[in-house]
């Protein structure tokens, strides 16, 4: 289990990112399976970047991520046995499976959001973090998203707003270098860190496949928004091994060539990160990560499905009602 | 008594729940000047935390608000513009209002959108006068229109509470209505209950925001003539089916008279769920805005396509000789 | 006789009006490598320049194809989600629909905004399965929902040819339907003109969209016992009131089976005019999706909410026995 | 009148800020007679600015103007006459009317687009400007916007696309240092060329009071896209001094102390173009301006308005018709 966070060692960072991955794998059969209505964006390739944030990040700080999330949720603390369920639809989810893999909000991790909309989470956190600001505490909101997403105003104006009110939010772009097909120099003009600095906000790139590198950025930008030094802007570069969405283990696109992938293989963050492990430790905590997937698979499969007539619960927050679809409903 | 008018109604609902609950405040552009009136006086009075002067972002400050909510506050953010609100459509409908069933329940979202200036705005042109209410009906987003200073006080403390998104429209046209009222009999009104501005036997005129008052005029014009009632329901979405049940129960006859768009308006709505589930004498109708109008490019062909209150008497006439 | 797909046909539509009219190019996200099969072969076919991969700046590519509309282009802007019509709705609805108008008629904006992915996608989460397309008819943009590939052809052709803005909207649950018809049997399908898809005595079934086929199955297993007209109206708006009427005349009886939210939706805005202004002698019903229902969360939970065949089949038995 | 472009010898540059100075009174005095229900927004005090990208811009080149864009009209070519009326909602008027002060397109002068969206006219100018350049012209596109508009998203998203595919477009800032009530510190973080810079758009900042300061700096822009060399982003600083809109003329707001206006008035732009024009032509130049303003509004108070039934001519290109809003209407 991953513990109140994620911790910063050598084996806690190892852990993370080997629970991410094998968490992920095994989304994927169960994707595969037909388990999971919407299939994911796998993450597989990434975990250095949760993996590093959320060593830093505290329980009570708060998470805006995007829809490939998975490893934000877990290394920001949610439990995988109710991540999984929530992926599945399970009413055991973190959000009792009305957010699925795109949505999995998780209160008690401190994730407040993944909304579909890409971008628009930066505003959000820019806006929790007024908020934790005002109530005088030294939390913080972080806002993770891709290289594509930086093309939507809505984050740049989120961006102009943690600037002008001196919010400590922390921007993450997980820059994979695609957005779904699309190269992301196709379609980013300037560099990405530089939008951030117009702003006035302190932003840099690092190396997105070394969790030590994502760790040591990560605590400089949270230490500058606890003290009140505002916000800062931190991209990671960082791959996708799997695509952009399990969609394509079938439909076979032609956007990038197996030998990239293959180069990216090469530095595996599991890997890279295991090295620094002690064999006989790694050993230990493969088959304790194995055991909790186990155990998550089967309490997600285990779990009661939302019913036919429980779809539009907690549509409101008042529960007020709708009137039906049609008289004899 | 003293005299209230209707923007000051909104200026006080402002200020007595930002005094009440300090998770209160409000976001927008010159607020802190008060350009509209809604926000005079709040700088001073709960200083720059709490009326945050915000950029020409609109879509950014909306999100900014919905991450406030999430954070413990009570938002109110206000639009200068009719349009504003279809620009920031997507991340009220989809975004805001999707929260509560998206985390299971785990968080509300309760932002109130103010649009002070709604509705047409004479002359300023086509882009200054649209009336779009009813697609936040459509879409689930609790919405409200108040006619007069007492349920613009009223609404807008039950939006502020409301643990969901609402989105508050103050029609151009009402702002002039003042009312005669003592502060302590300024009360909350709930959301989705109307409220019958005149007692009727024969035809019951269902009117929302400033149409109010003229359906109250034409009422009085064809006073002896034919008895009408006028059924205001305040709240858009959710709407106050029982109250205008309970009304045509008495008359069994409807004219609809709804400033937005024809086409899939609210009128069109009102008019389809008395067929469905009322008791009407005779068929029901309504008087609107055309299909899909452009209004304020000219004053006088405004007034050609505006529901007017001859189209209304017409439509009550009309409407009294069926089915007898 | 070749079998057509739905999505072969929007494809060829785009083709085949490239290749007649250099002013027709696509603009949208990953429209190179054609990720929604729409715009597949478009790029060997006719270069990066008349196909452009647009970054994730939906607001800003929408006002660019306004711009280059304005300089004598006709885009085709494709979506990939349905929110991202909302997120774009102030763009078409209050400018480039505007221009027209605001320009005293000295341009149009011919753009055509093409939702590949329309309505529901099962399981995949509350924002990604919206119907929206009465937002558009209640805001004057002309709207296409076609139900079959022919007419998914036509409508696109006629759209891009229109010299005002027009959103197709191509239901997902319709990507599966197949049709067999020769190429030289696709033509240009004129806006606003409904179809018979089915004719009968008895009732009017007015669907629209994937709909048209469920209802067209209700009404063969009905056979012999109720005989139900089927008529899509294939454009959203302009509405075609006069093919609705001509059905009425026959029938006197109407159901509306429409996958849009229920308040304020399409099926709001027939009935009501159907009582307005077409003969009926029965009260005429709807099928629609709740209120405001957010569907997509879960497959069980969307079988209750969404429009069925059930529902239809209970509908049309009601209204026919009314009246009698 | 006004040529098929303004000109820019020191008495054509004269003659245009003249022009737009005697237009704006005009104007102000038929708002002031209740002549114009929409009231105006006053460019009096940045009519350098106008004038300066008027002397450079072509008949045939293409702009996006603003809701303060009387001065962009006159100065790219609309007849002021049709202006005039335009304001005052007559059918004589560039728009026949429909328009009105905030949106006078006029094609026949190249104004395309004054969208009421602030900031929108950005991208939509990128939009005209890859036209132009697919039709294989030197044609270029410009628009203008406010301090303020550089906060709305869809510029900055639209400034990424005038990047990425090189179009010939210049992007004007009028930085009249408010938005409505708000200075532009309180809600521009970073600087205003910045952002443009971010997206590698050549960007810098001018004396926007001086004509030939403007117009030096436009050239260069113009002279860029003319070539092939893509878009350009350009800063004037200028002032407004008769307020936002005429409703200031009795709201009476407190956003600004009557010392910071005079200071501007100082540098007025009429009267340092003035100075640059012997006496005897330039007491000329007034003459025939003043003859020209008469001209115009007795053109556009004889002129016809626009009919009870006229309202909706023209709403849609293909002259489609709406059901009324009453069976009776
Ligand atoms: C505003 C918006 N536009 C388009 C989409 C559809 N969409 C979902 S994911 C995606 C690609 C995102 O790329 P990136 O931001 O780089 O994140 P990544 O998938 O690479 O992690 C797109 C276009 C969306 N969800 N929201
Ligand atoms: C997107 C948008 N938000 C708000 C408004 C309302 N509004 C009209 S003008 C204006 C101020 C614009 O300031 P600036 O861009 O600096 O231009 P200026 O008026 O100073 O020339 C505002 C807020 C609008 N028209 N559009
Ligand atoms: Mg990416
Ligand atoms: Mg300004």
């Amino acid at each position: 289990m991953v513990a109140d966070h994620a911790g910063s060692s050598a084996e806690d960072l190892y852990r993370t990112v080997r629970l991410i991955r094998r968490f992920e794998e095994r989304a994927i059969e169960l994707v595969r399976a037909g388990n999971v209505a919407s299939g994911i964006h796998p993450c597989i390739g990434q975990e250095a970047v949760a993996a590093g944030i959320g060593a830093v990040l505290r329980h009570d700080d708060v998470m805006m991520t995007s829809h490939r999330g998975h490893g934000h949720n877990l290394a920001k603390g949610s439990d995988p046995a109710r991540l999984l369920a929530e992926i599945l639809g399970r009413t055991t989810g973190v959000a009792r499976g009305r957010g699925g893999s795109f949505h999995p909000l998780d209160f008690t991790a401190g994730i407040y959001g993944a909304t579909g909309t890409l971008g628009h989470g930066g505003p959000m956190a820019a806006g929790v973090a007024w908020a934790l600001a005002q109530d005088g505490t030294d939390r913080v909101a972080m806002c993770v998203f891709g290289d594509g997403a930086v093309n939507q105003g809505a984050l740049l104006e989120g961006l102009n707003l943690a600037a002008l009110w001196q919010v400590p939010a922390i921007f993450v772009c997980e820059n994979n270098h695609y957005a779904t097909t699309v190269p992301v120099q196709v379609v980013v003009a300037g560099s990405i860190i530089g939008r951030a600095a117009a702003f006035g906000i302190p932003a840099s790139s690092h190396d997105g496949m070394d969790p030590n590198v994502v760790l040591a950025a990560t605590e400089q930008a949270v230490a500058r928004a606890r003290s009140g030094g505002g916000p800062s802007f931190l991209e990671f570069s960082t791959y996708r091994y799997e695509g952009h969405h399990t969609f394509e283990l079938s439909a076979g696109l032609r956007y990038r060539g197996d030998d990239e992938v293959a180069a990216w293989r090469a530095r595996d963050p599991v890997e890279l990160q295991g090295r620094r492990v002690r064999v006989q430790r790694r050993q230990e905590i493969d088959a304790e990560v194995d055991a909790v997937i186990d155990a998550a698979t089967k309490f997600a499969l285990d779990s009661p499905e939302i019913e036919f007539d429980e779809g539009l619960d907690y549509l409101y927050a008042t529960k007020m009602r709708l009137r039906p679809g049609a008289d004899n409903a | 008594m003293p005299s209230l008018s209707y923007l000051k109604a909104i200026n006080r609902a402002l200020g007595d729940e930002m005094e009440r609950d300090r998770t209160v405040f409000v976001l927008g552009e010159d607020v802190r000047e008060g350009l509209t009136n809604a926000t005079v006086g709040l700088l001073v009075r709960f200083g720059p935390e709490r009326v945050l002067e915000a950029p020409i972002s609109e879509q950014g400050f909306t999100d900014f608000a919905t991450g406030a909510a999430l954070g413990g506050r009570r938002p109110v953010v206000e639009y200068q513009v009719p349009f504003l609100l279809l620009l920031v459509l997507e991340q009220i409908a989809n975004q805001a209002n999707k929260i509560s069933l998206m985390s299971g329940g785990q968080a509300g979202v309760p932002v109130t959108y103010l649009l002070t200036p709604a509705g047409r705005r004479a002359g300023w042109g086509a882009q200054h006068a649209d009336q779009p209410y009813s697609v936040f009906g459509h879409l689930g987003v609790k919405t409200v229109l108040p006619a007069t200073p007492a349920d613009a006080y009223g609404l807008l403390i039950s939006a502020i509470r409301d643990d969901d998104p609402v989105v508050v429209f103050a029609p151009i046209e009402a702002h002039g209505v003042r009312e005669s009222i003592a502060p302590a009999d300024l009360v909350p009104v709930p959301l989705g209950v109307g409220r019958v501005h005149r007692a009727g036997a024969d035809v019951t005129v269902l009117a929302i925001g400033h149409l109010v008052h003229d359906a109250l005029a034409v009422a009085d014009e064809l006073d002896g003539e034919i008895s009408v009632e006028v059924f205001d329901p305040r709240t858009l979405y959710p709407f106050d089916w029982n109250g205008l049940a309970e009304s045509l129960d008495k008359t069994g006859r409807l004219v609809v008279f709804d400033d937005s768009n024809k086409f899939c308006g609210l009128a069109a709505e009102v008019l389809a769920t008395s067929i469905e589930q009322m008791r009407l004498v005779a068929p029901p109708a309504r008087v609107t805005r055309p299909d899909s109008a452009i209004i304020g490019i000219s004053a006088a062909a405004d007034r050609a396509l505006l529901p007017s209150r001859e189209q209304l008497a017409a439509a009550i006439r009309r409407t009294y000789k069926n089915g007898r």
